[in-house]
């Protein structure tokens, strides 16, 4: 069991714990979260193999993280923003109502 | 230039923080217990009442119960009860005294009116403000004992005035004296003439 | 117990109900009532003002006072005349000189009683060193509601320690001072004294130089201050305000001019007026009347006449004016501080009525603090200058 | 004397000698972690009765800038009437806080109440690590440096937030918000300041920053980035978001006494006050650090001549001198309101924080110029940041200047 | 890291769910400074926690106004847990018998020295274009964020009843 099993059996956890609360909750601000926590999973995958991979080059995987964190952090913004504004106009934030498309 | 207004400030506050060290009219602090402001001389606290001598307070009081300070008085804070028997006083006429004097210091608010429409002088301004006590009812109805000061501790806090009071105190019983001889020797002479004529009745 | 469920609206009276409480209100969706109450540190005694808030904007604002009510005015019909002096002091216990001498004039219109020259000299020098101290602090605490820490206030205070000295040396007391009485005077000021104030007017001016410097031209306390708190000249005569909130913005109309009464006729001395009527004009009021009693307290010193300071005829005791009604007024610091006495040839007065400038002009809080936030709210009540012992009487 | 002798001359190395000294007491595998305990153990007790003195001192000149005397009547508690002018007001403060009844309110949320002073004083003590307090005085020498600093500053928002919201009083929840707003607003002029620093030095870690600011042209004018044209206006900008940053003086919104009673502080009493008060200076502290090492030139002495006094000696002086001017300024300025707070902070700092960093550019590509050219660069630089500041400034200050008044005829 | 995952996942309470959440990532970017990456962990803290989480917060308290108890568990939403937990606890099943059964060629012992500047000079010369990208996508996505929730805000008080 090398550490690198140790580290993807990790992030896999996380990922599937991600999908779960993902699937299960009804409010979607948690939902948000889920794939907030998988994306943050996939990351994890990545510092993983930039450590224990074979021919580690010096800054491939830490450069990827970055922008993985940079994307994250766009699409968690306006994920928000949609919430707001679909809470804003049905005044509660269940997903399932949230199926009337009309503005 | 935006940020002129607020150096000018900044120059102000670091002229002051300068100027408290040695610039007596900027550091106004006076450490209470340790050092004591002076009190100026027209400084009034709760009243108080004069007695002639410090020796016998309660034989020379001043004051003959007229009660005027008690019906001025805007809070109604002094009681007075008169004495059943006279006394003679410093001119030698017979006065009554109050035989209760008390003042509710917790309602006396100070304001000397008493002092102002009491015709013999008899009550004046003291100058103690340490005068926190525990107990709400007792200690802060001054009976007579504890209000009654000699005529010498009055000159002691105010002096000016004391000694005016004193001066036309004095002139008042000399002009006693002589009209009461006068009306002796005008007496002596009426009776002389007309050895039937009562005697003048006595001048107050 | 989520904050944020709106409560049944329960009547809009000051209910006792916790400080802070979320009210619905159909028009802006969730309101917040704050209630800044009668401990709140920055109303200038027992005030308190119920404000509902749309996010930082204010929507409703309501003024609740009383707590200080000492039923002042049904006293006075039970003492004498001289009797209730002394508790004209304790009304606007910021400055005593000036409520005690408007008494004294309502009573001596009553009476029909001649003050002789010097005390009337006397008169206004006390006024004005009384509008000194008042504007002083009043500058003091605005800016202590802008948010220094009690910088500009202690030096303020300094300021006025000095004058509050002065009075305490005259008339006995710091501010409770009973000086004034039917027909002049109590206490003649020693020479010694005079040349005290004196000097503490020369370089009353230092003073404002330096507050000046330190605070007109700052940045911040424009942007804090300008365009706070408008308030329009039509509407404040309406609302029967007076004082330099009334001057601020842009009414001519100061008693000393207007009256004339004592001798301000012989001095000549300028009435500043603002243009906008905000705060930042309030403010400025009150720095140009301090000059401007600062020019008049000097050209006192140099006419103050010798003579009697108390009018010979004047009764002390056994004082009955014959039955009629007078109305007596002057310029206090904070606006016409008025007495309106009714006597019946006893020696009570069968009415006696305050014109209390800080509660009337107090009434326009709420039109003058819609639209601005709480931090605004606080400004403005401060910008107002009101004691409370004025405003419950 | 060398410079060599004189960077490791006794003085210099004196705290370095006793802490090796004391970890080769412990067995091989434990060195490691004693060399880092004792670190930490140093930089707390150095920091806390700094923080100590900084209260005390803060009374005492905002006394003294208002004609008044600070604290000075507690003495020792054996020796009656012995005043130490106050020094030992801070240990009577603590103990009062300590003894104080800490009161959490019913309806609190017990765990976050609970938490929320904690993370605050870590994540505002974790910032001393990077700080270089002398020339081998690092406690951990990372080469991302500032982004530690500012990562581990960026955490105490969160902290604020749950003391605002654990408290479940309106009150202390608006004033968390207004808090966030502040911090959030200041961050990033405070980061965009500090980005010039590290266009020219080329690095994220602190100890080369200051290397790089050694030098003095003539012997007295030393090479600190203060007196670079780029490196003035980043200096005012990082104080004034720094000073937004930890709460103080002309932006101390949250804790508006005039307004929201105490923030969101409001139901905290006790020894969890004092934390917040303790975090709240930590977090002064290292900011001020850091502006001294980025900007005032570290460890450096300012003259060469005065080399032989230690170099973290500087350090401290430097400190006490930026605490001193921050406490100065709260004496003086007064507070504004959320909105200008936050239209500050957009339409001002911001777009001149981002000149300034153009600014440093210049300054670098125009590196190789030499005599004469250097007054021109010089000039060009000043221009391109003098200018914008005066037409923003005026703009910002679009309606507001001091009035004349007419008097009535 | 995955305690705190799983719980802030499961909590009823969406502010102790949020918080514990910001703890899993605070936990995650410990991971990368085990594995030797400062300087993505503390962009990893910088980012989540600094900012995202106060997002969150604030996206979490905008939208508590009248909030039924979120979490009532109705036959759907339960139907639907019980078959997402199903998929859930199959994936990982897969996921880790691939791992497990993967092999891995020797490990580098030392972590690989990597300093900020050559991170630095990376990102500028290789990666050049797509730090531009990521510059844009950022703005874009932030200036749509801020629109959409401020215009939604100046629409309401007209249709307000």
């Amino acid at each position: 069991m090398t550490p690198l099993h140790l580290c993807l059996l990790i992030s896999s956890g996380l990922f599937c714990i991600g999908l779960t609360g993902a699937l299960a909750r009804s409010n979607t601000i948690l939902v948000l979260l889920g794939i907030e926590l998988m994306l943050n999973a996939a990351n994890l995958n990545f510092i993983a193999f930039w450590r224990f991979g074979p021919a580690p080059s010096p800054a491939n995987g830490m450069i990827f993280v970055l922008f993985a964190i940079a994307v994250a952090a766009a699409e968690a913004a306006v994920g928000l923003a949609l919430i707001i504004a679909v809470y804003r106009h049905q005044k509660n934030i269940r997903l399932q109502e949230a199926n009337t498309l009309r503005g | 230039m935006l940020g002129s207004g607020i150096i000018n400030g900044l120059i102000v506050t670091a002229k002051n923080f300068a100027g408290s060290y040695h610039d007596p009219e900027r550091m106004v602090t006076v450490e209470y217990p340790e050092q004591k402001t002076v009190l100026p001389e027209n400084y009034r606290n709760f009243p108080f009442l004069i007695t002639e001598n410090a020796t016998d307070p309660m034989g020379t009081l001043r004051c003959v119960a007229c009660q005027i300070c008690e019906k001025e008085c805007p809070p109604q804070c002094i009681i007075i009860e008169k004495s059943k028997d006279k006394k003679p006083d410093a001119t030698g006429k017979l006065q009554l005294y109050p035989a209760i004097f008390g003042i509710d210091t917790s309602v006396c608010m100070s304001c000397q009116i008493c002092v102002e429409v009491c015709p013999f002088d008899a009550i004046k301004m003291d100058k103690v403000f340490e005068i926190a006590t525990t107990d709400r009812f007792q200690d802060l109805f001054l009976d007579r004992e504890r209000l009654a000061k000699p005529n010498s501790y009055y000159h002691e806090i105010h002096p000016v005035e004391a000694a005016e009071v004193d001066g036309r105190l004095l002139a008042e019983r000399k002009a006693a004296e002589e009209k009461a001889k006068v009306a002796a020797a005008a007496k002596a002479a009426a009776a002389a003439a007309k050895p039937v004529v009562t005697p003048p009745p006595a001048t107050p | 117990m989520n904050p944020f469920t709106p409560s049944a609206p329960t009547p809009f009276a000051s209910a006792p109900g916790p400080t802070v409480r979320a009210v619905h209100d159909e028009f802006h969706g969730d309101l917040l009532e704050v209630s800044m109450g009668p401990q709140h540190p920055s109303t200038h005694g027992v005030f308190r003002m119920v404000a509902t808030l749309d996010g930082e904007q204010l929507v409703k604002l309501k003024p609740v006072f009383g707590y200080l009510h000492r039923n002042h005015e049904k006293i006075a019909e039970n003492t004498t005349y001289l009797g209730s002096m002394p508790y004209t002091d304790r009304l606007d216990y910021l400055c005593s000189m000036s409520t005690n001498w408007a008494y004294a004039l309502a009573v001596e219109r009553l009476a029909g009683q001649a003050v002789p020259e010097r005390a009337q000299y006397l008169r206004i020098i006390m006024a004005e060193l009384t509008r000194l101290v008042n504007h002083s602090c009043l500058v003091g605490f605005l800016f202590n509601d802008l948010g220094t820490s009690f910088t500009p206030l202690l030096y303020a205070f300094r300021e006025r320690e000095k004058i509050i000295d002065l009075f305490e040396s005259l008339s006995g007391s710091r501010m409770m001072c009973n000086y004034q009485r039917f027909g002049g005077c109590r206490v003649d000021p020693t020479p010694e004294w005079l040349a005290a104030a004196q000097q503490l007017v020369d370089n009353f001016p230092r003073f404002l130089d330096e507050y000046e410097r330190m605070l007109t031209g700052n940045e911040i306390m424009l942007a804090r201050t300008q365009g706070v708190g408008r308030l329009d000249a039509t509407h404040a005569i309406n609302a029967g305000i007076t004082g330099p909130v009334l001057r601020a913005s842009g009414v001519d109309y100061d008693l000393r001019k207007v009256d004339a009464y004592g001798f301000y006729a012989q001095f000549d001395f300028r009435v500043p007026l603002g243009a906008h009527g905000d705060t930042y004009d309030r403010y400025m009021m009150r720095i140009l009347e301090m000059r401007e009693s600062v020019k008049i307290l000097q050209q006192a010193f140099k006419r103050l006449p010798a003579g009697p300071i108390m009018d010979p005829k004047a009764k002390l005791r056994g004082f009955r004016p014959k039955a009629g009604e007078a109305y007596g007024r002057l310029e206090g610091p904070k606006g016409e501080l008025g007495f309106f006495l009714i006597s019946d040839g006893s020696p009570n007065p069968y009415r006696y009525r305050v014109r209390p400038p800080s509660l009337i002009n107090l009434t326009l809080l709420e039109e003058m603090c819609l639209g601005h936030t709480i931090a605004d709210a606080v400004v403005i009540l401060g910008s107002i200058d009101i004691v409370l012992g004025e405003v419950d009487r | 004397m060398s410079a060599a002798a004189l960077t490791d001359s006794f003085l210099e190395r004196a705290p370095l000698a006793l802490r090796d000294w004391v970890v080769n007491f412990l067995p091989a595998p434990l060195q490691w972690l004693g060399h880092h305990l004792i670190t930490i153990i140093a930089v707390l007790a150095v920091f806390g009765t700094f923080f100590a003195f900084t209260t005390i001192a803060e009374r005492k000149l905002l006394a003294r800038l208002q004609n008044r005397l600070g604290p000075n009547r507690s003495g020792l508690p054996w020796i009656k009437g012995l005043t130490l002018f106050g020094l030992s007001q801070p240990f009577a403060d603590a103990i009062k806080t300590l003894t104080k009844e800490d009161i959490v309110p019913a309806a609190a949320d017990k765990c976050l109440h609970f938490l929320a002073p904690v993370i605050v004083v870590a994540f505002s003590l974790m910032t001393f690590a990077v700080l270089p307090f002398g020339r081998h005085l690092i406690p951990v020498e990372l080469d991302a440096a500032l982004l530690y600093f500012f990562a581990a500053g960026a955490a105490t928002e969160l902290a604020i937030f749950m003391a605002g919201w654990s408290s479940r009083n309106k009150y202390s929840l608006l004033a968390a918000m207004r808090a966030l707003a502040q911090l959030i607003s200041y961050e990033l002029p405070l980061i965009l300041s500090v980005v010039p620093i590290v266009l020219v030095t080329s690095t994220l870690s602190t100890q080369n920053i200051v290397l790089a600011q050694g030098g003095w042209t003539f012997g007295f004018l030393p090479h600190w980035f203060v007196f670079t044209p780029w490196g003035f206006p980043a200096f005012i900008i990082f104080l004034v978001a720094a000073l937004a940053e930890s709460n103080r003086s002309p932006f101390d919104l949250p804790e508006a006494e005039s307004e929201l009673i105490a923030g969101h502080l409001t139901e905290y009493s006790g020894f969890k006050y004092a934390l917040f008060f303790m975090a709240e200076y930590f977090g002064l502290t290292a900011l001020s650090g850091l502006g001294v090492t980025l900007f005032l030139g570290g460890w450096q002495a300012p003259i060469a001549a005065l080399q032989f006094i230690p170099s973290y000696a500087w350090f401290m002086l430097k400190l006490i001198g930026m605490l001193v001017f921050f406490i100065w300024i709260r004496g003086t300025l007064l507070r504004l309101r959320i909105d200008q707070l936050t239209r500050l902070a957009w339409q001002f700092l911001v777009p001149l924080a981002l000149l300034n960093v153009g600014n440093a550019a210049f300054w670098i590509l125009t590196a190789s110029w030499s005599g004469p050219l250097q007054l021109i660069r010089w000039a060009i630089s000043l221009a391109i940041i003098v200018i914008p500041f005066i037409l923003l400034g005026r703009t910002l200050t679009a309606g507001y200047a001091p009035r004349t008044y007419r008097y009535a005829p | 890291m995955l305690g705190s995952a799983a719980a802030a996942m499961l909590l009823r309470n969406l502010i102790h769910s949020a918080l514990l959440l910001i703890l899993s990532w605070a936990s995650v970017a410990a991971f990368y400074l085990w594995a030797g990456a400062e300087f993505a962990a503390f962009a990893q803290i910088l980012v989540y926690v600094g900012a995202i989480s106060m997002v969150v917060l604030f996206a979490v308290l905008l939208t508590r106004q009248n909030q039924v108890a979120d979490v009532v568990i109705e036959p759907a939403s339960r139907k639907r847990a019980t078959t997402a937990l199903t998929v859930g606890a199959c994936l990982a099943g897969i996921l880790s018998a691939a791992v497990v059964a993967s092999r891995f060629p020797a490990a580098a012992v030392t972590a690989p020295a990597t300093t900020v500047k050559l991170i630095g000079l990376e990102l500028m010369e290789r990666h050049g274009a797509a730090l531009l990208i990521i510059g844009v996508i950022l703005t874009v996505a932030l200036i749509g964020a801020t629109l959409l929730a401020a215009t939604e805000a100046k629409r309401n008080p007209e249709d307000a009843p």
